[in-house]
């Protein structure tokens, strides 16, 4: 990775020192909010991959997490299946689900707004199918049984969960930057820059894109198959509910979309953010997230381009050239 | 109150260092504390039900400290550390850190099932007792952890006593009542409950006509209000949240459906004080087999008085979370130790009976409470009157209901 | 009436106009040539307030106007007809030129609406008929009708001949010649060059940013050099 | 079941009527604006407090209140418009989405703190009260909210095509560039747009009380529906939010009687999806998605 | 090598395009000009497979190719620019070459040395590592045709390359491409600027009011009244005449 700037270098840094020092202090709040944060962090990746460098705006990326989380618990609890072959249904299933909401709503052409209000119907859809039928635990959700240990994918040592899925974010980051510097990302930004300047150039737009929603699908898909291991139980609202998408997108926006670290930067940030709300307001549940909304807004305005855009900007190391003008 | 935590940990660690190089003055009586958590949804969709049962269990501390503390451990005073789960299962879940963190020997919570399973299971790890106010869900305490105690009854219980109760009444009444309609909400504790009444009521000679769920908010009621008028049943069996209830009740009436009576099963609104007082003409002669205090009791009445000087709704919410708090105080009593490990062992051999709710002594079995009981209530005018079982009865039980003159 | 001093404008890092002079005086025709891509557009913005130059200055009726916004322009006596007319499709003819006068002459609206239709009758054929549903050489009349709403002063038509049928590039010239017949100075930036310099008084020349040429329009059109810009003769 | 249809499919007209005003203010704004505005159903919760506080403690009828409220949410969504979401969002649609999506967490947690999370309702003398029509028993709050939200569209109709500023904010949706040009004051126009959006929520909000409830999280409950509906109609299409809302009740009526109430939802997304694939433009829209 | 055969195309009443017929041979440097808004950019969409046509056939290298998507025909070797060049603004200059070069190199290593290489013969080479949104104009419309060259592409389809450049760089632009030209690479080349098409075109097609009027060398063309009128107006040719006498 290139960083621009020693304000980026900064940034990383900081997250590095953040993520390494949670071993340290011996706080479990601390690890707790920050193994959660990770999950948020990977369906931030997940949305990155079609929202950040796609362009394609989705409202709806529940959509991707609740599948894998659906169908990782249905394998496991209805027909009794390992936890490590829900594991890989969960990805697959997430990224058949990507596919086809982009297969579908591509096909027409759908972008924008549209496409965002799509793939947020498309979440409440599945949302209200899973809470109606007996299949997906109806309204009970699915609870799988605890079986703890490696075997069942169900860890107890939260420094362990810890360490995995900091792995798990680091691969999957190491898997967006090669996605970033390979023909397929090469593809994915020329088509949010210019669609059809790229179509010109012999990119198969419509595929590329579709595959984009597979690759976020698995990667949503992961993030709900890891928060159903962690937490044992699901329900529609839990995965399917417009929180996730909600958390999905604003880590990407808040952090910097379409760059490899802003996904994980912004969700910690906005998880710190939102801890240190609550640790402010303690006695007035509600108010926390009052503080955090005007946080959010502000950051809105005051850091257009993310976090890492916004470190860009301090102490740059290459100049610009002058004759850019 | 969870803001004092950290300045008090951080006196009493300082207070510990100071005692082996200065003088003992700076061990003056101090009173001892002793924290016990409250894990609620104070926000989100259950922001209701959590803030309700946080209230109930400010009241039961304070009658307690009021009381004298925890006598064993020098007059000990509680101190709650409330912590909101916001609704959601993944924070009710870390909530559980925060608790930890804090230093409390145990803790009540969270409303819904899954919260709670969340919670619990998080709690397992640290050897930290939950004492469930409200978990109905079976899968609460067939998990098999130690550290889950659930005090009020699970949804099996309730369904079967609320079966037992309605034989009772029914043969009472000359077995006015043939058939019955279900309306219930689609979550776990609804569709759990309309399982067990499809195979039970027919075994008291009750006919299922219709049932009905629905999912959770709902905006229109009317054609359920169509379905049981044309599926004429005798009675409606409902089993939702207050919202749902209000306006379920309503298009009741404005459909005119003419019911020998509503039997809800922990139905959200038919045991809420705000409900009786909002929909009176509805609400009237509606029966619930819920939890619910024993109103006899001095203290029970005490608590009745606090909630309404509070300006709060008397809901078995406040009751049952108040109940949990006299049975962690109890604990604490005999253990006479805040260890979390030890709280584990006291909550076990609890045979409590002191409680405000209509139970006899504590038995726990596997974590779930065999003497707890849910009651029926009535809603007559603008009282909500405990009919069943007769030992704690405030009223006799009008069965079916008079016909209204409308 | 309109003068421009030093003007300086781009977008973002690239610069496009690069300190242009230029006037325009009451009740006259100008003339803008120039090819594409040279800036022509970018100036009419300068003048309506769409871009903020980054040196020099506009100054209207000796008013200094840059800095202020489209509608506050709009206001002093300018109308843009841009190139692409910009009207309301979604909106009848007759709503279309109402709005011309939202701002400005809105107390004169039903004279300024009869002259307009008088003016163009194939509008008036199609009042009720819905913009986007007009020919190319109708919305451009429109377009400029729109314009006219507002008792401009100055009226900047960008392209008008665009697009229209030779008899209709006709018609329009002789619009806009009795356009500046009833008082309006016109500003007037287009391909056509023969036309465009016989109905001006004076005309400009601009390539990459800078007037190459200017003058009365009779002397450049027997400007060799022109013709060679043009045609590469 | 089959006796009855005919009152569902009234049933769902009348709570389609609901949809389709609070539909009105959404499909208001994005058509003009072209934002997804999730402060809709927040205001929808505020203007809900509103009306109930004005019966709870001054007396007042939800339904006379109606000429109070409507100026008041029109000059709340005029200044949140000019004075937070425009200012705040840069001009980037993204973070448009972000702040509406803040400014309702705000609203609903300042609701959650003031109000608390008790559920509200009116006590009102003809909550009961019930219309006959072709055998169906309606209730009487749902026939007002039906007939006086019939009567809005075409008002809010007539605004947009007959007055002045309802030209401009015509002329404004469609063709931006075009009313700088004649001289309208595009964010002045944009924010007034925004106000009717909101006072639009704010008569729902009067006609839905008599026969709903008030609680902090009451919005949501309706905002899908209305984004819904909006999409359905075409976007910014007055006569499409209304007769998209009409159906959509319908449907969730007829859906939830035949496969249940709790997949009485599906067939309002079902037909969402359909319709987007189909016919991306909506009923009444005139430019497609793409 | 492209055969274009009665394109037609209406748009809302309009005649945007109407029964056009053009031929392109290998290698040489074809022009299609006329005034703004005579229908050229129409004919470019239609054939590169963005626009459909209402009639008419696109053959290229010998193969019927109306209706295919633009990234199929880009994979035959046919190609367009655009008028209004919009870089990839995310990506360096050299990144934005290879997203053409990755059609027939799949590895990044080989995409980014082919774009180097591309990137050098247009001058770019000192700017390779540069966001592209930093280009200046002419910079960009370099870089729109080094992209196009990165596809591989045989035939290229250039929309207006001179126009909003200086003179200097309307020189340079004409030297490259000639040298495109001589690298064996055919150019059918959109202009509304006459004068610089001079100095490329072989031959030249005239359209105006979506018909094509007139076809022939350029000199031919500049003495062709009706060409003339197309440019400079009604009565333009006459005038010139008189000129010339006077």
């Amino acid at each position: 990775m290139r960083f621009q700037s020693l304000g980026q270098y900064g940034l990383v840094l900081f997250a590095l020192v953040y993520l390494a020092g949670v071993y340290f202090v011996s706080s479990p709040v601390w690890m707790g909010f920050t193994i959660n944060a990770l999950i948020v962090a990977l369906a931030a990746l997940s949305w990155n991959i079609t929202g950040g460098f796609g362009g394609l705006s989705s409202f709806g990326h529940a959509a991707l997490y609740g599948t894998g989380a659906y169908a990782s618990a249905i394998l496991q609890v209805k027909y009794g299946f390992n936890a490590w072959i829900g594991f890989g249904a969960g990805i697959a299933a997430g990224a058949a689900m990507g596919a086809l909401i982009g297969g579908l709503a591509f096909r027409y052409g759908l972008k924008g707004s549209y496409f965002a209000l799509v793939t947020l119907a498309f979440a409440e859809v599945l949302r209200i199918c899973a809470s109606s039928f007996e299949w997906t635990g109806g309204g009970s959700g699915l609870q799988l049984k605890l079986m703890p240990g490696i075997a069942q994918l169900q860890i107890v040592d939260r420094p362990w969960v810890y360490t995995g899925l900091l792995v798990v974010v680091a691969v999957v980051m190491l898997l967006t930057a090669l996605i970033q510097k390979s023909r397929f990302g090469a593809y994915l930004i020329a088509i949010r820059e210019n669609e059809d300047a790229a179509e010109a150039l012999g990119i198969n737009t419509y595929q590329i894109k579709v595959q984009a929603m597979a690759i976020s699908g698995a990667f949503g898909g992961l993030a709900g198959v890891l928060y159903l291991q962690l937490w044992l139980f699901i329900d529609s609202t839990v995965v399917y509910g417009s929180a996730v998408s909600v958390e999905a997108l604003i880590g990407p926006i808040i952090g910097g979309a379409g760059t490899v670290w802003g996904p994980l930067l912004g969700t910690l940030g906005l998880h710190l953010l939102g801890e240190g709300t609550k640790h402010l307001l303690p006695n007035s549940p509600g108010l926390n997230f009052v503080l955090y909304a005007v946080v959010l807004i502000c950051a809105l305005r005051f850091l257009p381009q993310g976090l890492v855009g916004f470190a860009a900007r301090i102490g740059v190391l290459r100049k610009k050239d002058q004759d850019d003008a | 109150m969870k803001n004092t935590f950290n300045r008090r940990t951080l006196l009493q660690g300082s207070g510990a260092l100071a005692l082996g190089v200065s003088a003992p003055s700076v061990l003056r009586a101090q009173t001892p504390i002793v924290k016990v958590g409250v894990l609620e949804p104070l926000t989100g969709n259950l922001a209701y039900n959590g803030t309700q049962c946080a209230a109930g269990a400010k009241f039961a501390a304070e009658t307690i400290n009021a009381a004298g503390g925890i006598k064993s451990m020098g007059g000990a005073k509680i101190e709650l550390v409330i912590v909101d789960a916001q609704s959601r299962p993944e924070v009710a879940a870390s909530a559980v850190d925060t608790l930890v963190e804090a230093n409390v020997c145990a803790f009540t919570g969270a409303t819904a099932s899954a919260l709670g399973l969340a919670s619990s299971q998080a709690a397992a790890k640290y050897n930290l007792a939950q004492v469930f106010s409200i978990g109905t869900a079976e899968t609460v305490v067939s998990r098999g952890l130690p550290n889950v105690f659930r005090f009020t009854p699970g949804v099996n219980k309730c369904t079967s006593i609320a079966l037992e109760n309605l034989k009772l009444l029914n043969q009472g009444a000359g077995n006015v009542v043939k058939t019955a309609a279900i309306v219930h909400e689609d979550g776990p504790f609804g569709s759990n409950m309309a399982k067990i009444l499809t195979e039970e009521l027919p075994k008291q000679g009750i006919q299922i006509v219709e049932t009905i769920p629905h999912p959770t908010p709902h905006r229109d009621f009317s054609n359920i209000a169509l379905r049981v008028k044309a599926s004429k049943a005798d009675i409606l069996i409902p089993s939702n949240y207050i919202n749902e209830y209000t306006l379920m009740a309503r298009a009741l009436n404005q459909q005119r459906v003419e019911l020998k009576a509503i039997y809800s099963i922990l139905g959200g609104a038919a045991s809420n004080i705000k409900f009786v007082r909002e929909n009176n003409d509805v609400a009237q002669y509606v029966m619930d087999c819920n939890h619910w205090y024993d109103p006899t009791k001095a203290e029970s009445k005490a608590l009745a008085a606090k909630v309404a000087a509070a300006g709060l709704d008397l809901t078995y919410d406040v009751m049952v979370s108040y109940a949990t708090i006299q049975v962690i105080a109890d604990a604490l009593e005999r253990g006479a130790s805040a260890d979390r490990q030890k709280m584990i062992a006291s909550l076990a051999a609890s045979t409590f009976d002191k409680s405000i709710m209509p139970y006899g002594p504590t038995k726990f079995v596997n974590g779930d409470n065999t003497s707890a009981q849910p009651v029926n209530t009535q809603i007559r005018g603008d009282k909500i009157e405990l009919v069943f079982p007769k030992q704690y009865a405030s009223a006799e039980a009008v069965f079916p209901m008079p016909v209204k003159k409308n | 009436m309109l003068e421009i001093k030093g003007l300086k404008a781009g977008y973002g890092a690239m610069s496009v106009l690069q300190g242009i002079d230029m006037q325009i005086h009451a009740g006259e025709i100008v003339a803008l040539l120039g090819s594409n891509g040279v800036g022509k557009t970018t100036l009419n913005n300068v003048i309506s307030g769409f871009i903020v130059p980054t040196a020099g200055s506009v100054t209207f009726k000796g008013q200094r106007i840059t800095g202020l916004k489209p509608l506050e322009i709009v206001a002093l006596g300018i109308a843009h007809v841009p190139e692409g007319r910009k009207i309301f499709p979604n909106l009848s003819v007759r709503d279309n030129l109402k709005l011309g006068a939202f701002r400005r002459a809105h107390e004169r609206i039903k004279q300024n609406f009869d002259r307009i239709c008088a003016l163009f009758p194939r509008l008036k054929e199609r009042l009720d008929q819905l913009a986007g549903t007009l020919s190319g050489g109708e919305q451009q009349m429109l377009a400029i009708g729109r314009g006219m709403m507002s008792e401009p002063e100055l009226i900047i038509l960008d392209e008008p001949s665009l697009g229209l049928s030779p008899i209709m590039v006709e018609e329009m010239f002789a619009m806009i010649a009795q356009i500046n017949a009833e008082g309006a100075a016109v500003l007037l930036v287009e391909q056509n060059v023969m036309q465009s310099l016989s109905a001006a008084k004076r005309a400009y020349v601009l390539e990459q940013g800078r007037f190459v040429m200017e003058g009365e329009a009779a002397s450049l059109l027997a400007n060799p050099q022109l013709q060679q810009a043009y045609l590469g003769l | 079941m089959s006796i009855l249809i005919i009152p569902a499919i009234l049933s769902g007209m009348m709570m389609g009527a609901v949809y389709a005003l609070v539909a009105l203010g959404l499909t208001l704004i994005y058509g003009v604006l072209h934002i997804i505005n999730f402060t809709h159903g927040s205001l929808l919760m505020l203007a809900l407090y509103v009306v109930y506080f004005l019966n709870f403690h001054l007396g007042l009828d939800p339904y006379w209140v109606i000429p109070f409220v409507l100026p008041l949410f029109f000059v709340v969504g005029y200044c949140l418009q000019r004075g937070l979401i425009a200012p705040m969002s840069g001009g980037s649609e993204q973070n448009v989405l972000l702040i509406t999506l803040a400014i309702s967490l705000m609203i609903d947690n300042l609701a959650l703190y003031f109000w608390t999370s008790n559920t509200r309702s009116v006590d009102i003398a003809y909550a009961y009260d019930t219309v006959e029509i072709f055998g169906a028993l309606l209730p009487f709050g749902r026939v007002v909210a039906f007939v006086v939200a019939l009567a809005a569209a075409p008002l809010v109709w007539a605004f947009m095509a007959f007055t002045r500023t309802g030209s401009a904010i015509r002329a404004v949706a469609i063709e931006k560039r075009g009313a700088e040009l004649v001289g309208i004051d595009v964010n002045h126009t944009y924010a007034i747009c925004f106000g009717i959006g909101t006072a639009c929520v704010a008569l729902a909000a009067c006609l839905l009380l008599p026969t709903f409830y008030v609680t902090p999280q009451v919005g949501y409950t309706f905002v899908l529906v209305a984004f819904t509906t909006v999409v359905l109609g075409g976007m910014g299409s007055l006569p499409g939010a209304l007769l998209a809302g009409l159906l959509l009740g319908i449907i969730e009526s007829l859906c939830g009687l035949f496969l249940g109430e709790s997949l009485g939802q599906i067939g309002i997304f079902l037909a969402f999806i359909l319709i987007l694939f189909f016919k991306p433009s909506g009923l009444f829209g005139k430019r497609a998605g793409a | 090598m492209l055969e274009v055969r009665h394109l037609s195309k209406t748009f809302g009443g309009l005649k945007a395009v109407s029964d056009v017929s053009l031929d392109v041979q290998e290698g040489s440097i074809i022009g299609l000009l006329g005034p703004n808004g005579a229908g050229k950019t129409t004919c470019f969409t239609m054939i590169a497979g963005f626009t459909k046509a209402d009639s008419g056939q696109v053959r290229f290298a010998g193969r019927e190719i109306t209706g295919l998507s633009p990234h199929k025909i880009c994979r035959l070797g046919m190609i367009r620019t655009f008028q209004i060049v919009q870089p990839f603004a995310g990506l360096t200059v050299q990144e934005n070459i290879a997203v053409g070069a990755y059609l027939h190199h799949h590895q990044r290593k080989e995409a980014m040395a082919v774009a180097r290489d591309i990137g050098k013969r247009l001058g770019l080479g000192g700017l390779l590592d540069r966001p592209a949104a930093s280009l200046t104009i002419a910079g960009r419309k370099r870089l729109e045709l080094a992209r196009a060259l990165a596809t591989g592409a045989k035939l290229l389809l250039l929309d207006e390359v001179m126009a909003g450049l200086i003179p200097s760089e309307i020189n340079e632009i004409v030297d490259i491409i000639r040298q495109i030209q001589s690298d064996g690479h055919t150019i059918l080349l959109i202009e509304h600027v006459m004068q610089a098409v001079m100095k490329l075109a072989e031959t030249a097609y005239v359209l105006n009011q979506g018909r094509l009027i007139a076809h022939g060398t350029p000199q031919q063309l500049v003495s062709d009244p009706s060409v003339v009128e197309a440019y400079l107006g009604h009565g333009a040719a006459a005038r010139l005449q008189e000129g010339q006498h006077a």
